[in-house]
């Protein structure tokens, strides 16, 4: 365990949730993507702070990414049930109004 | 100021798991027991043996396309959960696990609660036990909230997340004397996530037994010993966390450990006989418009007792 | 030598439970298969002694996963029975974009100059944490809290279809509500 | 025999019952239940739950096939008795308990059904059609569940079919199985008397029983157990004449009923049904209000049935239904299917189950819708 392994088993963490951001039709799936992200930069950012600087300073950033993450959850849940409402439908195709 | 308790080694698991399960076995004789006085008939302690035997001779079954792997964690789930718990319970002088966020610990495990419940219902790919399983989300919406925030409460006042330090901290006075409120919202999520009494609507006659609807043999075993344990597990972290921990006189600390959380569980055993069901969809705005503002209430009255102090 | 045999046993969990998510066929095995990588990178950072943050992992998300399943079962309709999954588009840029990707940030990981430590670890990281919070960053927590607190609020408004004026009119004096379903509190 | 042996008697002693009733056999059922639980074992609430099937009366073809498919999902040790008449219940259970208890023959039960038992659920599995608009106007995807025929506290012989959102129930129909088979041409007692002589006029302690079997299933559906088992206890009273007991009992339980807060809460405000609903959906005038007020009704009809002269029914226990199906015992309200379907519309499980069990059930008539 040093910080080279944990910054790779984050990166690893990282790019599978990057695929399944990229490669998923269904709105809760790209959100579990962006979660499964979220989830190697908490293990990335831990690693850091471990190894590099452990003062305290370091876990505030950890804290406020978990919050972001709930933060995105609450929001992805209620733009899936409003697409839902509107387009019978929990596709991000059918949500493009706004691409070129 | 009574000592923190010390970290015992980890060999001493068995003999945690090994009272756990006592509690346990007593809660169930007692329920028996309880049962069988109020349907008239004298085999009352024998009941839960007789269970027992009847579950162990029982086939198992499984139904058509059950997810079974999700199915059988779910079952198994509910006794993990409770012996996790106990890990950072100390018992008088000894504790398993002595984490400085056992407050927290505790708090993360019983949201697994959430999981375990719902996935025996879901694996089952049964209408009823699916039913079930949602109703236990539900209630969980409207107590898991308050729970966390009567948590909050006693590890305020000990100004620490220590299991041992939050008890050692009452030395004066238990918390459970000027944080009542705490209390009862504590219990009421015990009995909650043991899916027990007036929680047990995701358990319901009305739907076939809900969760429990299809299971059979040695996976209902484990899921009613889960629960039992859970319960068992539940009065006994609130022993160090409202009940003064070991305090008490003449006998020694870990009896009076024991000792109050015996006296919690058959409270709680009792309770189930009172009480009908709090049906999920009227106990949601209770959880959200009472016992949560009641319990921030009691925190700031703990903050401000704190600071003033 | 266990903490490395930890570290490493929990680093393959994380990363097979997570493609796990987007490998099997079952809305509920995705979304435990997601809360088992968090609960396993939520005990690394238990080996990394940030107890706290550690645990909240867990807390968080075994519970936001559970809601998650639920969703899924709800908009997609599934049971365990059907278990048909598929719902892959523009796997073709996908698949190499997150490959590309590893391998840059494994490269970043692995050969960049990471400086050895600087600073001492705190005597209680759990206390120094809350001192740190609750000390010069209250007025960033406090605000996090009430974006938090906004969040929800405005997340139930936007998903749910009743308002007010459906519940209590258009004056709002009905009481009680006109609700499809009493609430326990009898308003 | 040993551990095994040991094993067996203790688990036979302490068997879980799954009683099924054919519309008519109440009587039956109620010995069933009451013998059982002299003899320590319990009413289980689903298949898996079960070592005995109890099927009291002779099932028509559509609920033999229910029961037999029922009987495939006992998990087994396994027995299955059927009983014709109160007089034989004690026999039929006997004969339950040596076949739980007969080993060898529950071994060579065991390997008859193929490999560790795969069943269908009992309610249907999670099957799924497509979606709906919910209350709240999402579209959601649609359960179909049939509720019924047989469900623990459920009236015999009643089939719902029902569309849930989540486990809201959005459309319902309902049905009464076997209709027009045997004897029952007309309608389906469901506690009415027996149907196995001519329709006679219930006396008026099993009128109060009847009520007071109600009475129990709405009190243990809203999870009351204890009060439950009191309320059954004293419709055994009732039963087998021992009225003095029975009215005290009776008294003791309105007290404990009109005292729980929490009841009443839980009760409060569900299922509200005011006389011109009641009217239209062809039900008794007296079950107007909510589901507290019906319960509480429930219990003052079973008070005046008890102290009524024996012998002879004093006043129906609902508004008598005038010509009511042939089959029905005079004297008992029928329930239309079709109003049951279309109270329960819009509530979901839980509160469905607890609307259609204040509804007092008597017996059902002929469905004429869907």
């Amino acid at each position: 365990m040093t910080v080279r392994t944990v910054l790779l088993v984050a990166a690893a963490l990282i790019s599978v949730g990057l695929y399944g951001a990229l490669s998923q039709q269904v709105v809760v799936m790209v959100m579990m993507g962006l979660e499964l992200m979220l989830n190697g930069l908490i293990l990335a950012v831990a690693g850091l702070w471990w190894f590099c600087a452990p003062d305290p300073s370091g876990q505030v950033l950890l804290l406020v990414v978990l919050a972001a993450m709930t933060v995105e959850m609450a929001m992805g849940f209620a733009v899936a049930t409003s697409l839902h409402r509107l387009r019978r439908s929990d596709l991000t195709d059918t949500a493009a109004d706004l691409s070129g | 100021m009574a000592e923190v308790p010390a970290a015992v080694s980890g060999g001493w698991a068995p003999v945690a798991a090994g009272l756990l399960g006592t509690l346990a076995v007593a809660a169930a004789l007692l329920d028996g027991a309880l049962a069988g006085r109020a349907a008239g008939v004298r085999s009352g302690m024998g009941r839960s043996a007789g269970e027992v035997a009847r579950l162990l001779r029982q086939r198992r079954r499984t139904t058509v396309a059950a997810d079974r792997l999700l199915w059988r964690i779910g079952g198994a789930g509910l006794l993990v959960m409770a012996l996790m718990i106990v890990t950072v319970v100390p018992l008088g002088r000894w504790t398993l696990f002595d984490l400085d966020v056992g407050v927290v610990w505790v708090n993360a495990l019983d949201v697994l609660a959430w999981a375990f419940v719902w996935l025996t219902g879901w694996g089952a790919n049964s209408a009823y036990a699916l039913v079930g399983g949602y109703r236990f989300l539900a209630h969980g919406l409207a107590y898991e909230l308050p729970l966390m925030f009567a948590l909050v409460a006693p590890a305020v006042a000990a100004s620490s997340l220590r299991v041992g330090e939050v008890a050692a901290a009452q030395q004066g006075l238990w918390f459970v004397v000027w944080m009542p409120v705490a209390f009862v919202v504590y219990c009421l999520g015990v009995v909650a996530i043991a899916v027990w009494g007036p929680f047990s609507p995701a358990l319901g006659r009305d739907v076939a037994g809900g969760v429990t609807a299809e299971l059979s043999g040695v996976d209902r075993l484990l899921f009613l010993a889960g629960r039992y344990a859970l319960l068992a597990a539940g009065a006994a972290f609130a022993v160090p966390m409202f009940l003064g921990g070991g305090a008490g006189p003449l006998l020694p600390a870990w009896a009076w450990v024991l000792v109050k959380a015996t006296v919690l569980l058959a409270g709680l055993v009792w309770l189930r006989r009172r009480v009908p069901a709090l049906r999920p969809d009227v106990f949601m705005e209770v959880g959200w418009l009472v016992l949560l503002p009641a319990v921030l209430l009691q925190d700031l009255l703990v903050a401000v007792v704190v600071i003033g102090g | 030598m266990v903490t490395h045999l930890v570290f490493w046993g929990l680093a393959v969990v994380a990363v097979l439970a997570g493609v796990a998510v987007f490998v099997v066929n079952s809305m509920a095995r995705a979304s435990y298969s997601l809360a088992l990588s968090f609960i396993a990178v939520g005990l690394q950072v238990l080996l990394l002694q940030q107890l706290y943050v550690g645990v909240l992992v867990i807390l968080m998300m075994v519970m936001e996963m559970a809601i998650m399943a639920v969703y899924m079962n709800m908009f997609m309709g599934m049971n365990p029975a059907m278990m048909s999954m598929n719902m892959v588009h523009g796997a073709r840029h996908a698949l190499p974009v997150s490959v590309g990707v590893f391998l840059l940030l494994a490269a970043g990981a692995l050969f960049a100059p990471w400086p050895s430590r600087r600073g001492s670890l705190p005597e209680d990281v759990t206390a120094a944490l809350g001192t740190e919070l609750m000390g010069p960053k209250m007025l960033a927590m406090a605000a996090v809290g009430v974006v938090m607190a906004a969040t929800i609020v405005s997340g139930v408004v936007l998903a749910a279809h009743r308002t007010r004026y459906d519940r209590f009119g258009d004056d709002l004096r009905r009481r009680p509500a006109a609700d499809p379903q009493p609430g326990g509190v009898g308003r | 025999m040993g551990v095994s042996g040991a094993l067996a008697r203790l688990a036979t002693r302490h068997a879980h019952l799954l009683v099924i009733e054919v519309p008519g056999h109440w009587l039956t059922r109620v010995a069933v239940e009451r013998q059982a639980g002299v003899r320590g074992w319990r009413l289980a609430v689903s298949p898996a739950d079960a070592d005995i099937l109890a099927v009291c009366g002779s099932p028509g073809p559509e609920l033999a096939l229910v029961v037999a498919n029922l009987w495939e999902q006992l998990p087994g040790p396994r027995a299955r008795i059927d009983v014709a008449a109160p007089e034989l219940v004690a026999a039929a259970l006997d004969q339950a308990e040596a076949t739980l208890r007969d080993t060898p023959r529950q071994r060579r039960d065991s390997a008859g059904r193929d490999g560790p038992g795969r069943d269908e659920a009992p309610g249907g599995d999670a099957a799924l059609a497509h979606g709906s608009e919910d209350r709240d106007g999402l579209e959601m995807d649609v359960l179909h569940v049939r509720l019924g025929p047989v469900l623990p506290d459920w009236p015999a012989g009643l089939v719902l079919r029902t569309h849930l959102h989540g486990d809201l129930i959005v459309e319902a129909q309902a049905g009464v199985v076997d209709v027009g088979q045997g004897g029952l041409a007309g309608g389906a007692p469901v506690v009415g008397g027996d149907t196995s002589g001519e329709a006679r006029r219930p006396d008026a302690g099993e009128l109060a029983a009847q009520r007071c079997d109600n009475v129990a299933r709405l009190l243990a559906l809203a999870g009351w157990s204890d009060a439950a088992g009191l309320a059954r206890a004293i419709r055994d009273h009732l039963l087998i004449g021992e009225r003095s007991a029975a009215t005290t009992e009776l008294a003791r339980l309105r007290r404990r009923v009109r005292r729980s807060w929490l009841l009443r809460w839980s009760l409060r405000r569900v299922g509200l049904l005011p006389s011109d609903e009641l009217a239209r959906l062809g039900l008794a005038p007296n079950l107007t209000g909510d589901v507290w007020d019906r319960l509480n009704g429930m219990l003052d009809r079973a008070t005046i049935a008890a102290g009524g002269p024996a012998g002879v029914a004093a006043r129906g226990p609902a508004g008598v239904a005038a010509g009511g199906p042939t089959g029905v015992a005079a004297g008992v309200p029928v329930t239309p299917p079709a109003a049951v379907a279309s109270v329960v519309s819009g509530w979901d499980v839980a509160t469905a189950r607890l609307i259609v069990a204040s509804l007092d059930i008597a017996a059902l008539g002929v469905v004429t819708d869907g």
